[in-house]
């Protein structure tokens, strides 16, 4: 039990530092690797809670989806500038303090009244997921594959768009050589 | 397992990812910041629902990561079309749509 | 009486003819297209003809004791029980005849007269519509329909008046005469209302059996509403200046306004409603008073006038005067006696007119005028028929019969003196103006060209037989104190209009001495008149306050027309420009577009700004749940 | 039947709005051909005299029923409506562009007004009326003077603001109707039943939200601001569907909502009422007077001819509310043939400004005889239609109250002022140099439509007692909320 607090604590804590580092990376690609570590983390910590289907699933959509498109996109950008963080932006300090402010709510919120009885988690494997997938949520789940759907179709038109887009571009630039 | 503890660490999350789009204000990271806010909603999703021994909180973050993913397939995609047509990276440029009216009232 | 010399029981059944004849003609013309020219002239002299056919049928047959027929129920609900029906006494009889005969003379004259004209198949429609106005309004049995032909006849006279359009000064005579008639519609229209909400009936016969149950003020109030109608149509001070303007239109028709229809409607709408001002006659007593002095009044403007036709017209204002000082006191018989006397010489003055003008190629001036005795002699016999008529020249002429009678009358009323004086006034300056007029058109040399002028059968007919009527018609009437002569026409009317009684014994010949010499002196005076003015080039046609009569005219745009108007301008300024469109449609405009303004502000298109306000917001809500829990 | 009369335009309107993308004449035939019809129908049905009901469940939690009931008030409007419809349709024939997108809005207007006249639920009624407003919208701002855009906006904004205020009025009659009597139901004839007891601010409230709401419309005085402009820039052939047809859905609103369903509270009002109507009228009258073009007057004096119903509602009096069924019946057919010359002109290139024209008689004889007779109308000529109402009104108005009926019967005069006027300075007087010389007069197709108004016109002035008794019942019906008892305030303001 022992280990269990220190991996899960330790996975957490590592989540939220590679978050926090994506407030002061200078460089795109490295906010991502940051990113990537802190889901990575984030599935260790599932894992660890008993939901193994969900920590299998965060590594194959965040991590083998999502951040490969992030990747490719950064790759992809035509600039490749930099962005320090500007902190000596003065409109930056209001939505900061308010953070600050929520976050001390927050804690009130949770540390200061709330009783709730340590548990220790058990396992709740992909079968009962499914059953409740394709069985309570049989709806939820066609409203997302359409969604889907639908994103696939805007990426589709997108896409074409960028197309388009280049092949204006291509005979311009032979002119203008 | 402390719940508070965990629920916790997801708020944090949501705070840093919160922080992020305040404070980054390029379309990347402010797309990057989504994800860590989505993210530490998935925590709290998962961490509840293992609390109460039930599948529910594990479906749910399997909807977030689903509208998560097909959410940042079309926006990043509109992000490279921002840098490609707008020439824009930062988001308080992208005001294009702004409302500018005129002293009679018409759109501009 | 009543014994009928031709028994035509079928005659109930044709009373709708009379005013519907001519309507239905009226129709046929305008529905009847590419006809020839004529056709429509030859369709409304049939139309008239018919109509007063069935008025002599009615003589004929005897049947003048009510008749009544309904034609069909026009609009009932609940009390308001509207029938298109008519209804004839001896009363309207005498005014249907007036104006159907007339009418149809002045009809015929016309078809020659106008003929190669300008619009002669308008002119012929409106003539019908107007003569069927006329006569509807005669024999309507309700309050309704006697409107009815009141306001079909107002529509006429605005379009005939109008009749050579191309005129802007013309245009505007007929708009003046719609206009000024329609006061008194409108306020004969509120009378009726009256009536009915007093009565709870249109019917004339039952409002005149309730009326004398009914409250004294309110009958007061409609009478006075009715009188205020009769002095528009009628042409009576101050309401009369639309007539001379009138003259706008061709000469037939202002004889037709003046003699057989719309001018005496006035008259026959006291005459009609009698019952009722007889329960009120402190009210009648103004009507003679107005009278009088539109009488007077008339006569003084019309010796300043050098048209020929506002000569006439002021004359016509002049003797509906003296019909109204009947009316008013009590005299209704002797009114109805006057107008048919006047319709004659009216209308055969005023087809004179209109050829004398033709003559003299549309010069109206009578200065311009003279000798044109020598040209056209059955013209200038004619025409002295009706100017002696209308002067009333004693004995010879029938409203020497009429007019005198009328004054006498007067002199029986309240401040009977006043009015009877102002009456004889009247009639010495009638005496004047008629014959000066006369003089100056006829006798001496030609003051400008004459133009030939071959008069054909169908205008020598109608001036003719109006000719003698002007002279003889007089005599079925003698003065009551004569023991000799016919006296028909008052005790036959007796039944249906009450008479008045005539000054007794001395000062009934002093009045009826007064009023023949006045007209003698008003003669004689009138000649020399004419000498001087002829000689000097200057006369009292120069005289502006004359002229102008009195200046009434522009008193009238100054005091009336212009505030009128300008008070809808300033209306339409302050309600509609100031309150409406300036104060709420714009107020409200820059409110919208100031808060847009600040809305619009307020999003900018900053995504961060959206960030931190939804950070305000989460704070709110954990910051609410932290205090609730 | 009734389903039938009011979705058989709107059905055909899809039909045409899908099916004549590019071909505007077959469209104009097709619209044509569907109003001709669907007036028929609606005429036989009012030959018919009976009244056709038909009632279902609709959304039961919150009382609203599919309740229709065209009786012979409904029908004798939507009668006036399909008519006013073709002859609109007529003398637009040329002048219009775009009849695969205009024939499908006039026929979405028509199918509203019908259901409008027919509703006998309020919701239901707000349905219809909405569906009569947006169709108007584009039509006035998409035909018309160039610049008719903006006073289309103004209509809209007015009257959508009206109507929510409308909404608002109808929700709140639900209310109260329910904390009285426990019944909650949007069914006219339920809440008919059991009309508002009281004079309390919230009936207060409900009147001055409906009197709102429809006086928007109607328009009744201090609320037409938006007319004279509106009734001015758009398409003359619009404006006789917006002021001969529509209009009249305004009072009938008032007709239907207000005195039966709160008789106490209207009562109260109702010398108000007339006052209103009777000095809406004057200064309806008082400002065509003033105008210098010929659109401008027909608008001014269908405002002043619409408040004289005002004044007739509000005497809630048989003759009154008899003669307001025949004014406007009256006034729809006289404004659409006032406005129809109006078009003629447009279609001759003379906008009605009175220094452009003048002296058109010369050319256009028959045209000035038509136009003459409209104006004789409007001014409320015995043995025309508009007398019919005018007098019935105006006797039952001053019956109730002889102040305002007396006011109100100034009219008589005003109304002839401003009508001898424009026809003067447009067809009479010398002719103006401006005007072109090849002016042709009627032909047949603007004949027919110009004797379409004609003839009903003189059938209605003379025969009105075939409108009283198609009117009869449903005006009998509401005089059976007998005020006279309520009516102590109006004498006293005298």
């Amino acid at each position: 039990m022992m280990l269990w607090h220190f991996v899960f604590w330790l996975s957490c804590a590592v989540a939220v530092v590679c978050s926090a580092s994506l407030l002061f990376v200078r460089k795109p690609m490295h906010g991502a690797v940051y990113l990537t570590t802190a889901m990575c983390a984030l599935a260790l910590a599932f894992y660890l809670l008993g939901a193994p289907f969900i920590a299998m699933m965060q590594l194959i959509l965040y991590v083998g989806a999502i951040m490969v498109l992030f990747v490719f996109v950064i790759m992809l950008s035509p600039l490749q500038e930099t962005f320090p963080l500007q902190l000596q932006d003065r409109s930056l300090w209001p939505g900061l303090i308010l953070l600050i402010l929520m976050l001390l709510e927050l804690g009130a919120l949770l540390f200061g009244g709330l009783q709730v009885d340590p548990t220790t988690p058990q396992i709740i494997d992909s079968k009962a997921v499914g059953e409740l997938l394709f069985g309570h949520y049989k709806l939820a789940v066609e409203a997302i594959s359409t969604l889907l759907l639908a994103a696939l179709v805007g990426v589709m038109y997108f896409a074409r768009h960028l197309q388009r887009h280049q092949e204006r571009k291509l005979p311009e630039q032979q002119e203008a050589k | 397992m402390n719940l508070l503890a965990v629920l916790f660490v997801s708020f944090l999350l949501f705070a840093i990812g919160l922080a992020v789009i305040l404070v980054r204000r390029q379309l990347l990271f402010v797309l990057m910041g989504i994800e860590v806010m989505t993210n530490g909603a998935v925590l709290a999703a998962v961490a509840a629902g293992q609390y109460w021994h039930s599948a529910d909180g594990q479906v749910l973050s399997l909807f977030m990561m689903l509208v998560a993913g097909s959410e940042l397939a079309i926006t990043l995609l509109l992000a490279m079309l921002s840098y490609r047509y707008l020439k824009v990276s930062r988001i308080d440029q992208m005001n294009q749509l702004q409302d500018k009216l005129d002293k009679e009232g018409q759109l501009l | 009486m009543t014994d009928a010399l031709v028994t035509l029981p079928m005659m109930h059944h044709l009373l709708w003819l009379i005013p519907c004849a001519p309507l239905l003609g009226a129709l046929l013309i305008i529905a009847l297209d590419g006809l020839p020219t004529r056709a429509y002239g030859v369709i409304a002299n049939l139309a008239v003809l018919v109509s007063a056919l069935c008025v002599a049928l009615l003589w004929l047959s005897g049947s003048w004791d009510m008749p009544v027929q309904t034609a069909y129920e026009w609009m009932h609900i609940d009390n308001w029980l509207l029938d298109v029906g008519f209804r004839v006494d001896r009363f309207t009889l005498v005014m249907a005849s007036v104006s159907a005969w007339v009418g149809l003379l002045i009809h015929l004259f016309s078809t020659q007269y106008m003929r190669h004209d300008f619009g002669e198949r308008r002119y012929f429609a409106y003539l019908n519509l107007f003569v069927g106005g006329m006569l509807l309004f005669i024999t309507a049995d309700n309050l309704i329909l006697l409107y009815a032909g009141w306001e079909i006849m107002g529509l006429c006279s605005y379009a005939l008046v109008s009749h050579y359009y191309t005129k802007d000064e013309n245009v505007y005579a007929g708009r003046k005469a719609f206009v000024t008639t329609r006061i008194g519609d409108t306020a004969l229209a509120i009378g009726i209302f009256l009536c009915f909400m007093q009565f709870q009936s249109l019917n004339l016969e039952s409002i005149f059996q309730a009326a004398p149950q009914a409250p004294t003020g309110m009958i007061a109030a409609i009478c006075i509403l009715f009188m205020l109608g009769a002095f528009a149509k009628s042409a009576q001070f101050p309401l009369h200046v639309w007539l001379p303007d009138a003259m706008a239109g061709p000469s037939t028709v202002s004889a037709l306004i003046h003699a057989a229809t719309m001018i005496t409607a006035g008259v026959y709408l006291i005459a009609r409603t009698h019952v009722l001002f007889d329960l009120v006659p402190d009210v009648r007593w103004w009507v003679a008073l107005v009278g009088a002095f539109t009488a007077l009044y008339a006569s003084v403007s019309a010796i300043g006038q050098n048209d020929i036709k506002r000569i006439l017209a002021y004359s016509t204002i002049s003797q509906i005067g003296y019909m109204f000082a009947a009316l008013g006191v009590g005299g209704y018989s002797l009114a109805l006696f006057h107008l048919a006397v006047h319709a004659c010489f009216k209308a055969l003055m005023f087809m004179s007119s209109g050829v004398i003008i033709e003559i003299y190629h549309h010069d109206h001036d009578i200065r311009n005028m003279g000798g044109l005795h020598k040209q056209q002699k059955f013209l200038s016999f004619a025409y002295l028929a009706g100017s002696l008529a209308l002067a009333a020249l004693p004995l010879v002429t029938a409203s020497f019969y009429s007019k005198d009678a009328i004054i006498a009358a007067t002199y029986t009323a309240d401040h009977g003196a006043f009015l009877a004086g102002l009456g004889l006034l009247g009639a010495l300056l009638t005496g004047v103006y008629s014959m000066r007029m006369y003089f100056m058109v006829f006798t001496g040399k030609a003051r400008s060209e004459i133009h030939d002028y071959k008069m054909t059968w169908a205008m020598k007919l109608p001036l003719g037989i109006l000719a003698l009527g002007s002279l003889c018609l007089g005599f079925i009437q003698l003065p009551d104190s004569w023991s000799f002569g016919p006296h028909l026409l008052l005790p036959w009317l007796e039944p249906v209009l009450t008479s008045v009684a005539l000054p007794e014994g001395h000062a009934g010949e002093m009045l009826e001495l007064l009023g023949a010499a006045a007209a003698v002196i008003g003669i004689l005076i009138a000649w020399p008149l004419t000498k001087a003015e002829v000689r000097s080039g200057r006369g009292v046609g120069n005289i502006g306050f004359l002229n102008k009569a009195l200046y009434i005219d522009d008193l009238a745009k100054v005091l009336v027309i212009r505030p009128f108007l300008a008070l809808c301008a300033v209306l339409g300024s302050v309600i509609d420009g100031l309150l409406l469109n300036g104060v709420l449609v714009a107020g409200v405009r820059r409110l919208m577009l100031n808060a847009a303004e600040v809305v619009s502000r307020g999003q900018g298109a900053l995504v961060s700004r959206y960030v931190l306000l939804m950070v305000l917001g989460l704070m709110l809500i954990i910051g609410y749940l932290t205090v609730q829990l | 039947m009734l389903n039938l009369v009011i979705y058989f335009p709107l059905l055909a309107a899809a039909a045409i709005w899908l099916g004549c993308r590019e071909r505007g004449t077959l469209a104009r035939s097709l619209t044509l051909a569907v109003i001709c019809l669907e007036t028929l129908i609606l005429f036989g049905l009012a030959m018919g005299g009976n009244t056709l009901s038909l009632d279902a469940e609709w959304i039961a939690d919150y009382g609203i029923h599919y309740h229709l009931q065209l009786d012979g008030l409904g029908l004798a409007l939507s009668v006036l409506s399909g008519g006013l419809a073709v002859v609109a349709m007529l003398v637009g024939w040329e002048r219009i562009d775009r009849w695969q997108a205009f024939g499908p809005l006039l026929l979405a207007t028509l199918s509203g007004m019908v259901g409008l006249f027919a509703a006998y639920d309020l919701i239901l009624f707000y349905v219809f009326w909405e569906l009569m407003l947006i169709p108007m919208y584009f039509m006035l701002a998409m035909w018309g003077d160039p610049d008719s855009r903006r006073s289309a906006t103004q209509f809209m904004l007015v009257t959508v603001t009206a109507s929510l205020l409308m909404l608002v009025a109808i929700i709140l009659l639900f209310i109260a109707h329910g904390v009285q009597t426990g019944i909650y139901t949007f069914d006219y004839g339920i809440l008919k039943q059991t009309p508002l007891i009281g004079n309390t601010l919230l009936s207060k409230l409900i009147l001055a939200g409906l009197l709102l709401g429809f006086g928007v419309k109607v328009p009744v005085f201090p609320l037409h601001f938006w007319a004279p402009l509106a009734y001015r820039k758009g398409d003359p052939s619009v404006i006789i569907m917006l002021s001969g047809a529509m209009a009249n859905a305004g009072v009938y609103g008032l007709l239907r909502f207000t005195m039966p369903l709160m008789p106490e509270v209207t009562a109260a009002f109702a010398p108000w009422g007339m006052a209103i109507g009777a000095i809406g009228t004057l200064y309806g009258a008082a400002q065509a007077i003033r105008q210098e073009d010929l659109r401008g007057v027909i608008a001014w004096s269908s405002i002043s001819h619409m408040n004289i119903a005002i004044l007739a509602l509000f005497a809630w009096q048989a003759q009154a509310l008899h003669g307001m069924a025949l004014q406007l019946l009256a006034h729809g057919l006289s404004v659409a043939g006032l406005f129809a010359i109006a078009a003629l002109l447009l279609d001759r290139k003379r906008d009605g400004v009175y220094a452009n024209v003048g002296g058109l008689y010369a050319q256009m004889p028959k045209l000035g005889m038509c136009f003459l007779f409209f104006v004789v109308a409007t001014v409320g000529m015995p043995g025309l239609a508009n007398f019919a109402g005018e007098a019935l009104i105006l006797a039952g108005a001053i019956s109730r109250s002889i102040l305002w009926g007396s006011v109100g019967a100034v009219t008589i005069l005003l109304s002839v002022i401003y009508g001898v006027k424009v026809y003067g300075k447009v067809m009479l007087g010398p002719v103006n140099p401006r005007v072109p010389t090849e002016l042709w007069d009627l032909n047949s197709r603007e004949k027919a439509a110009l004797t379409v108004l004609i003839i009903a016109i003189l059938v209605i002035g003379l025969m009105p007692q075939l409108m009283i008794e198609t009117v009869h019942l449903p005006t009998a019906e509401l005089l059976a909320v007998n005020i006279d008892s309520l009516f102590g305030g109006v004498h006293a303001i005298d």
